[in-house]
């Protein structure tokens, strides 16, 4: 019949195309050739221009393009010399001298030389400087205490601040500081974050909107020349989808690896990297008002969540359990006397009961993903469990990054409690200069969204910001770190350990404490 | 209501999404007393347990969290959302729409481009901005839900108002004193709520899963809250590791979701009056035929039906629409087939080819013969092939049988193609031949138009044109005149006059007027219920009816000339052919019945050329 | 015709507008703003306001949506806070990825929807319509994020038949059988729900236009049950088909947005979720606008396809 | 004899192709100016043929549609339908279609209660035994009251709908085609029922109907409309034996008769002029066998052609 005959047809039809389709795809091999290291970014650069950028994402490419004045040693946080050669600081820790490696070019072809690095700095402080123009600078006040940059002669430039500032040459290792070739940004003006040109191991080769930045090799590097052909920086936003291409084979490395996925990554075709980082969680307790003004209910708090339980189940042992307000990373500032509040719920029901409260209720403010956050729904979550089972009685409310650090950052008062946050710093100095102040309640221009305010912490921090003597400090901050402890403004949680995975074909990856991800030595199969 | 219920449990699939729903809700109904896990207890060391593990039927979640308890609780807030959502929607996009398509004009122009601006807007960005503006938070999604979906209620039904706004009873309305609030509500409303519900019930699905979009976005419930699409949101991350996590809330949503569109699709089935006829259902390409036996040839004419009997199956009734009907047609004969509405003239007619739409339709008994050959139940290729070429059909609104959406000339060529293996030119310089030889004026240029372009007179010339493309011997004629003004009509008529005596056709013509039987026909049978009550020349018929039916029908019509009087007329109604009374069907309404007439089955009685179904006739002299 | 088109074209105008006003009003009520989203955890209430000052957002609300709506007339679309380039070029080059995406998946449910509806409706209630009603069921049941996911598990991390995500391979690729490939699962998972739409209303409309009294004309005049599916009962289908194809064309477009999150589809359908997220204003607004300008114009081309289509409506 | 309706150069023009600001590109004159008088307790008939516009003038007459132009005047007051409850009470409407004029979603009593309640503001037993009473007048059975309207023929629903005019108790009914839906032996029962519902309440009739032999039937005067407006009015029971104007002539030779053999009637065989682009002297001259260059000029008026008899022709048949 008739009617038989073309139903036939037609499904026939649609079959073939669907063979078609599925036949399509059948020998794929996600192979990326050697020598070609193919990074999963969580997301698109949002600018090659390292003053202009703030994203830890962005620095991942910038810090093997750009080379800064000095940079972290291998390892450690501590400064070792990098375009500088050498540098003096005077008595009062006020003028910082350097002096600048001979011979080295930018990718541009351009030389490297102490006008170029006094442009870098003027373009970025200076509202009149002709280029300022191709900002704007969001991370520039690393640099406010900057107040002139002078050129001695071609390798020698000094910078003059307006006050001590102990971690003026920490942010200088920061990518803030990279320089940045002055011939590229006259010939691209605000188009040079597209274009950049830096004296880094790997030069720019081309930006893929969406799909990639691809980097090379430069041959001339003057710290030896790197191992990889080309690195390709691919952005994958979703953590899931990342996953799968590192195990479809779509990319060679991969950072920021979900914790739950961590376990498919066991198996010999995989590296997984750790490294501890200057990275804190913590709660925010709103210690002017409610419950939290009492210490005893912020210790109890602190005694009350799990934390053992959050870094080895919730975030699958990819942080460790914090002890205070500076993170272990900084070796040379961290108390290791310290020990972390131990998980005490009868204690934690104690105190509670001492300080006089019946099932406190408090608004706890938590973020649905942000920098450095790690997996804040779920963390809340478990801690909203923890802190129920002692007596509190926790209401979430839930906000998307920007709008959460619009609730947050201009302070708790008269909308919450607690708040999670989280802070990547590359310096002991600035989270708790920022942070834990008394000067540096929201209403001064500070981040003390909890309104902590110690006397004594003050007094400690800004003695520790103005010595120059790193022995001086580390005792400064360490005394710091004890009275924080004991007066509990934060629930002290996690310090994140960085991962990253790498397929087998690659040798010699290394993560940093810094957080910067360094590919000059990186070998691929 | 009854009927309604009774239609859907009919449905077998919108009854298992029912019964898989209805478990579903029970479940949720049930779940705070069910001996479940806390839904929000976190056992961290717990995390990840796979499905049938002790204590955790369904495994657990990344915080240890049991996977059946959230799951439940999280169906229960789901289904809620989705449910009151779609309310939201329905309820003010319902209210825009009859706003705006009851009062039409202006207003109308206003709330429609302002839904078209909302419309062009990509929704999930629409929702996602509302959901950032208002802050996380189911009922912000669900806010901006039902939100983005009001547009699209509010179009859907303006298009149903303006429908009803434009209804007869709407004006009796307001002719009755309503007011338009009044109107709205008691004359407007009713009739749209079906729309709505219908709109709303396939709708619950759909609003489920936009919800549990915002959720994926991280834009949902509030930890520790579960709600499907949170569920799914926060197993993402585990997705490759375990992905029982998600497997469960997915699978959850797509039971959900499908037993909810399920039921929507019966609900829909059940509230659609056409559907509820049978309207919508497909009419095969050839009636059905289920015939016990094939009756003898009886006539002697081109086209001879014997017994012929059709039925409507419709649910468990039985319509019997043609209750065996024979007649023959000679070449160049007219034969008149005159009945009132529902007499089964025209179902008749369809069943010589197979063209009753089926389902409902079934030929259950008889033979329609074409020079001897029977066409019931003859094999599809074979039918097609007779179809149009030696047995053509005229229909009576020319507007609805001619295809909208081809040139009429195009359509002309098509008939000729059907069956005869001709180029397009030669096929539409034949069509413009048909044109000129229906009377059509400028036919080159008339070819290219399209039906809607065209009077009615003109279209029915069209319509005859058609039939005429293969020279076919019988031509039948369903009412081709009644959608006809009267001077049109007149041309139509003496135009196949002339067509029958030119070509010797043998037609078959189908009316409710004697008028017309009396200039065209030489013979005609009258029918009632489904039978033929009389037959015989049209001449002595009208003149001498011998049956009641025929002779009372016949002094029913008004006459022209007649001036102002009172009109004789039948009392009662029709019977249905559902529910036929026994004996002669006329019986009840006959002022000349004996009790005899309501007995037994009442033969068709031949006499002098003529016949009658009736057991007293008038048999009056010439 | 030419002037019907213009006619809708400049009918279209005020709607345009008015999405101009809708967005512009969304995005200045949404808490929190660009500044505060670059500085991230620096965002001091000093550094923000300088810091939008420097963007220029510290003027009135009116003042700025009408310097936005005049730039915008004269092709300056502005610059993008968080991407450093102008939000013209952004926009083009992802909506350019996104109508390679939306536009497959929109052919696939176009094809696949009216075949299934059409297949359907012509043997209703037998195997071939039971079995395509319950796919098509499960299709509109299913969410296309979660089917994406799904997908990825099989064909690309289990079976490693097509690529996981994006929309050409890093090296090697950039062909069109490399675009194919990686177009596949995002388009297959896009088009899943529009096609069971499509296919339902296919299926329905063709139900009622199988009753109509032209169709039994046809079939009076001899037409083969082909033609009468394929040509007749067809061709008047689509006039309610494609006015339903407009508006999944809607849903297809803004479907995308998930699943470009999903495959990492470099579409403007992620950007903008991420420009919404990032408060980027100017990107927001234009991408929003460029997007609604197409789905316009796309509905132009429906009702100009619908008017060649039907002659009985007025041009 | 007063008038109980009185049409005074009453047009309606439709705007056609409007754009959204602006005048209307073209307008289509659907009725031409008519003026017109129904005398109380007369039937006026009208009969034309599809696109005449006399179901625009009837819904002119009851508010449905305003008029472009001319006044109305129901028994001597202005037209007036500001107050719907007055204005109901003076006159109503028995629509062409029984089935889709009665709310299918309403049972029969709440339709028929309605312009009782509204435009007489009854109580509940009034109500009812008023609605006996319609009842019993239109032979319908009290028991149909809490039925739907799909549950009827389609002559038990125009009676309902006759009914429901009656139940406002106005003194005119505007009928507008109320038996071409019907089946002759029904038209025949419905047809006689006005009749007596006439008599019995003195009501008067404007009788709507493209049927020439049943307006015949039931009126004492005919008006015959082509293209709009009026061509010939008459008594009913000589505009059909003696027409003036040709187009009645052809109507009535056009209705098939019993007895009378087929021709083609005389008249070339075309149809109505184009409503957009209307003819700029007598509407019926291109199908008209003694149009002269004169018709094609200039448009006839009506003018009076023997005893009660007025027709728009420059060349009028003899009587």
């Amino acid at each position: 019949m008739q009617l038989m005959d073309w139903t036939r047809r037609s499904l026939l039809a649609a079959a073939g195309a669907g063979a078609m389709a599925l036949g399509l795809g059948l020998p794929v091999q996600a192979q990326t050739p050697p020598g070609v290291l193919v990074v999963g970014q969580i997301a698109e650069p949002k600018a090659l221009d390292p003053a202009a950028v703030t994203a830890v994402n962005d620095f991942r490419i910038l810090m093997n393009v750009y080379d800064g004045l000095v940079r972290y040693k291998s390892g450690t946080l501590e400064v070792e010399p990098a375009l500088a050669e050498s540098w003096t600081i005077s008595e009062d820790g006020t003028e910082y001298t350097f002096k600048l490696r001979d011979g080295v070019m930018f990718h541009d072809g351009s030389a490297f030389n102490a006008d170029v690095v006094k442009f870098n700095f003027d373009r970025m402080l200076k509202e009149d400087h002709p280029y300022h123009n191709t900002g704007p600078f969001p991370l520039s006040f690393f640099f406010s205490a900057v107040e002139s940059v002078d050129v001695i002669d071609a390798q020698t430039v000094k910078f003059k601040l307006n006050a001590p500032y102990a971690p003026f040459l920490s942010n200088l290792a920061y990518p803030t500081g990279l320089i940045v070739s002055q011939a590229a940004v006259e010939q691209h003006g605000a188009d040079f974050g597209r274009n950049p040109s830096g004296t880094g191991p790997f030069k720019f080769a081309e930006w893929r909107s969406n799909e990639a930045v691809v980097v090379e090799k430069n041959p001339d590097y003057w710290d030896g020349a790197a191992s990889l052909e080309a690195v390709v920086y691919r952005p994958i936003t979703d953590a899931n989808t990342r996953t799968a291409e590192m195990l479809a084979g779509g990319i060679d490395l991969m950072v920021e690896v979900p914790p739950v996925a961590l376990s498919e990554f066991q198996t010999d075709a995989y590296r997984v990297s750790e490294q501890a980082g200057p990275h804190v969680w913590f709660l925010i307790l709103n210690a002017k008002e409610g419950p939290f003004a009492d210490k005893l209910v912020r210790q109890a708090a602190n005694y009350a969540v799990n934390k053992a339980a959050l870094v080895n189940d919730v975030l699958e042992g990819t942080a460790e359990v914090a002890a205070g307000p500076t993170p272990p990373a900084f070796a040379w500032a961290y108390n290791e006397a310290l020990e972390p509040y131990p998980y005490d719920p009868e204690r934690a029901k104690a105190l509670l009961a001492e300080a006089g409260m019946q099932n406190p209720s408090v608004t706890f403010f938590v973020t649905e993903g942000g920098s450095g956050m790690l997996d804040p729904v779920a963390m809340g979550t478990a801690i909203q469990a923890d802190l129920e089972a002692v007596g509190f009685s926790v209401k979430i409310q839930t906000y998307e990054w920007n709008t959460f650090l619009g609730e947050v950052n201009p302070g708790l008062e008269g909308k919450a409690d607690m708040a999670e946050m989280a802070w990547m710093t590359n310096d002991p100095d600035t989270l708790p200069f920022l942070a834990l102040r008394t000067e540096a309640w929201p209403d001064k221009g500070g981040f003390n969204s909890g309104y902590y305010s110690n006397p004594q912490v003050d007094a400690l921090l800004d003695e520790a910001r103005t010595a120059t003597d790193q022995g001086r400090r580390a005792e400064l901050y360490k005394e710091m770190q004890t009275i924080v402890h004991d007066d509990a403004p934060w629930v002290f949680v996690a310090n994140w350990k960085q991962n990253a995975v790498t397929s087998s074909k690659v040798d010699n990856f290394q993560l940093e404490p810094s957080f910067f991800l360094l590919l000059k030595d990186v070998v691929k199969n | 209501m009854r009927l309604f219920l009774r239609l859907l449990a009919r449905n077998r699939l919108a009854l298992a999404g029912a019964v898989v729903l209805g478990f579903v809700v029970l479940l949720v109904l049930m779940t705070p007393v069910l001996p479940l896990a806390e839904p929000n207890i976190t056992n961290t060391a717990d995390r990840f347990q796979r499905p049938f593990t002790p204590g955790h039927l369904l495994g657990t979640d990344h915080l240890g969290r049991d996977l059946l308890s959230r799951l439940l609780w999280g169906t229960r807030l789901s289904l809620a959302v989705g449910f009151s959502a779609a309310v939201i929607a329905a309820t003010i996009g319902a209210a825009i729409g009859i706003v705006a398509g009851y009062f039409g004009g202006r207003t109308d122009n206003l709330i429609m481009r302002g839904v078209d601006m909302l419309m062009a807007f990509p929704y999930i960005l629409l929702a996602l901005a509302i959901v950032a503006a208002l802050g996380p938070g189911l009922m912000n999604a669900l806010i901006a839900v039902a939100a983005v979906n009001v547009p699209f209620f509010a179009r859907n039904i303006r298009g149903i108002t303006v429908g009803i706004a434009h209804k007869e009873f709407v004006d009796a309305a307001k002719l009755s004193g309503m007011g338009h609030g009044r109107i709205i509500l008691s004359e407007i409303l009713p009739n749209v709520l079906p729309v709505i519900v219908i709109a709303m019930s396939t709708t619950v699905g759909w609003m489920i899963l936009e919800t549990a979009g915002l959720s994926f976005l991280g834009l949902g419930s509030q930890p520790p809250q579960a709600d499907l699409g949170s569920m799914l949101g926060e197993a993402r991350a585990a997705l490759i590791t375990s992905p029982h996590t998600s497997v469960v809330p997915g699978v959850m949503i797509l039971i959900i979701v499908m037993s909810i569109n399920l039921l929507g699709d019966g609900v829909r089935d059940a509230l659609d009056p056409r559907l509820r006829s049978g309207a919508l259902t497909r009419p095969m390409a050839a009636t059905l035929v289920d015939r016990d036996s094939v009756p003898e040839p009886s006539g002697d004419g081109i086209l001879t039906l014997d017994g012929i009997e059709t039925q409507f199956h419709v649910g468990d009734r039985i319509y019997r629409a043609v209750g065996g009907v024979s007649l023959s047609v000679g070449p160049g004969e007219c034969l008149g087939l005159i009945g009132e509405s529902g007499s089964g003239k025209s179902v008749t007619a369809l069943s010589i080819m197979g063209l009753v739409a089926s389902p409902p339709g079934v030929i259950t008994g008889g033979a329609a013969r074409y020079r001897g050959r029977d066409l019931i139940g003859m094999p599809y290729r074979e039918l097609r092939r007779l179809r149009g070429d030696r047995i053509a059909y005229i229909f009576q609104d020319p507007l609805a049988t001619l295809h909208p959406l081809y040139r009429v000339g195009d359509q002309l060529a098509e008939a000729i193609r059907c069956h005869h293996a001709i180029g397009r030119a030669e096929a539409h310089d034949r069509a413009i031949e048909l044109l000129k030889s229906v009377r059509i004026p400028n036919p080159e240029s008339r070819a290219r138009s399209y039906p809607h372009e065209m009077s009615g007179g003109m279209r029915q010339r069209v319509g005859i044109a058609m039939a005429l493309a293969n020279d076919p011997d019988v031509i039948i004629a369903d009412e081709p005149t009644t959608a006809l003004d009267v001077t049109v009509q007149a041309q139509i008529l003496s135009l196949l006059n002339d067509l029958r005596r030119d070509r010797g056709l043998a037609i078959v013509f189908i009316t409710h007027d004697f008028g017309v039987v009396a200039q065209l026909c030489d013979r005609v049978a009258v029918m009632y219920a489904g039978r033929i009550v009389e037959e015989g020349p049209t001449a002595e018929i009208l003149a001498r009816p011998a049956h009641p039916y025929t002779s009372r029908l016949i002094d029913c019509v008004p006459e022209l000339g007649g001036g102002r009087r009172e009109l004789a007329a039948i009392p009662g109604l029709p019977p249905s052919v559902d529910d036929l009374p026994a004996g002669c069907a006329f019986a009840p309404r006959c002022d000349k019945k004996q009790s005899s007439c309501a007995v037994g089955e009442v033969a068709l009685k031949p006499r002098d050329g003529r016949a009658v179904r009736c057991l007293y006739p008038d048999w009056r002299p010439a | 015709m030419g002037s019907y088109i213009l006619k809708r074209l400049l009918s279209a105008i005020p709607v345009l507008l008015g999405i101009t006003i809708i967005v512009f009003a969304i995005m200045a009520m949404i808490p929190g703003d660009p500044a505060t989203a670059i500085l991230g955890s620096y965002a001091t209430p000093e550094n923000v306001e300088k810091l939008n000052r420097d963007l220029g957002l510290d003027k009135p609300a009116a003042a700025r949506y009408f310097i936005w709506l005049g730039n915008m007339l004269t092709g300056d679309f502005g610059q993008s806070f968080a991407l450093n380039r102008p939000v013209i070029h952004e926009v083009l080059e992802r909506f350019s990825a996104t109508l390679v995406l939306a536009g497959t998946a929109f052919v696939l449910c176009c094809f696949f929807g009216i075949l299934a509806g059409v297949v359907s409706a012509s043997r209703q209630y037998g195997l071939a319509d039971k079995a395509i009603t319950f796919a098509v069921l499960l299709g509109i049941s299913i969410p296309s994020f979660f089917l994406g996911m799904m997908m990825i598990l099989l064909f690309a991390v289990s079976l490693k038949w097509l690529p996981v995500s994006g929309m050409y391979a890093i090296y090697g690729g950039g062909d069109l059988w490399d675009l194919l490939k990686h177009l596949a699962m995002p388009a297959t998972a896009l088009a899943v729900v529009a096609t069971g739409v499509i296919a339902r209303l296919s299926r329905s409309a063709m139900l009622e236009v199988l009753r109509q009294d032209f169709i039994r004309t046809a079939r009076a005049k001899g037409v083969s049950e082909h033609r009468v599916i394929w040509g007749h009962a067809l061709r008047a289908a689509m006039v309610s088909i494609i006015p339903v194809l407009g508006i999944q064309a809607g849903f297809v477009l803004s479907g995308a947005v998930y699943i470009e999150i999903v495959f990492q589809w470099p579409g403007v359908g992620r950007m903008l979720v991420d420009a919404i997220l990032k408060r980027d204003i100017l990107l927001v607004q234009g991408g929003v606008v460029l997007v609604a300008a197409c789905y316009v114009i796309f509905n132009i081309m429906v009702d100009v396809a619908q008017s060649l289509l039907d002659p009985r409506i007025k041009t | 004899m007063s008038a109980a309706l009185k049409l005074d150069n009453l047009s309606k023009s439709f705007p056609v192709g409007k754009p959204l600001f602006g005048p209307p590109k073209f307008t289509v004159k659907a009725v031409r100016p008519v003026s017109l008088t129904v005398e109380t307790g007369e039937t006026l008939g009208i009969v034309g043929e599809s696109g005449c516009g006399k179901s625009t003038l009837a819904r002119m007459l009851v508010g449905l549609i305003p008029p472009t132009t001319g006044r109305i005047e129901i028994e001597g007051r202005a037209f007036d339908n500001a107050d719907p409850a007055a204005f109901g009470r003076s006159i109503q409407y028995v629509f062409q279609d029984p089935i889709s004029s009665l709310n299918p979603r309403k049972t029969i009593r709440q339709i028929m209660e309605v312009p009782l309640k509204r435009l007489h503001r009854m109580n509940k037993a009034d109500r009812a035994r008023r609605i006996s009473e319609i009842f019993a007048a239109v032979n319908l059975r009290d028991d149909f009251l809490n039925r739907y309207p799909h549950e009827f023929s389609g002559g038990q629903a125009q009676r309902i709908g006759i009914a429901r005019a009656l139940a406002a108790n106005a003194r005119i009914l505007i009928l507008d085609e109320p038996v071409s839906a019907l089946d002759v032996s029904v038209q025949a029962q419905v047809l006689n029922l006005l009749a007596k519902l006439k008599r019995e309440f003195g009501l008067t009739y404007l009788f709507i109907s493209h049927d020439l032999a049943v307006v015949e039937a039931v009126s004492d005067r005919i008006a015959v409309l082509y293209f709009g407006a009026v061509v010939e009015i008459g008594r009913a029971e000589a505009i059909f034996n003696r027409p003036r104007h040709p187009y009645t002539k052809l109507l009535a030779d056009s209705a098939p008769v019993v007895g009378r053999p087929l021709t083609a009637p005389e008249g070339k065989e075309t149809e109505l002029p184009d409503p957009l682009n209307p003819p700029p002297g007598c509407a019926f001259a291109a199908r008209c066998p003694r149009a002269s260059e004169l018709c094609r000029q200039s448009e006839p008026q009506l003018t009076v052609m023997g005893e009660y008899q007025l027709a728009a022709c420059h060349h009028p048949l003899d009587s």
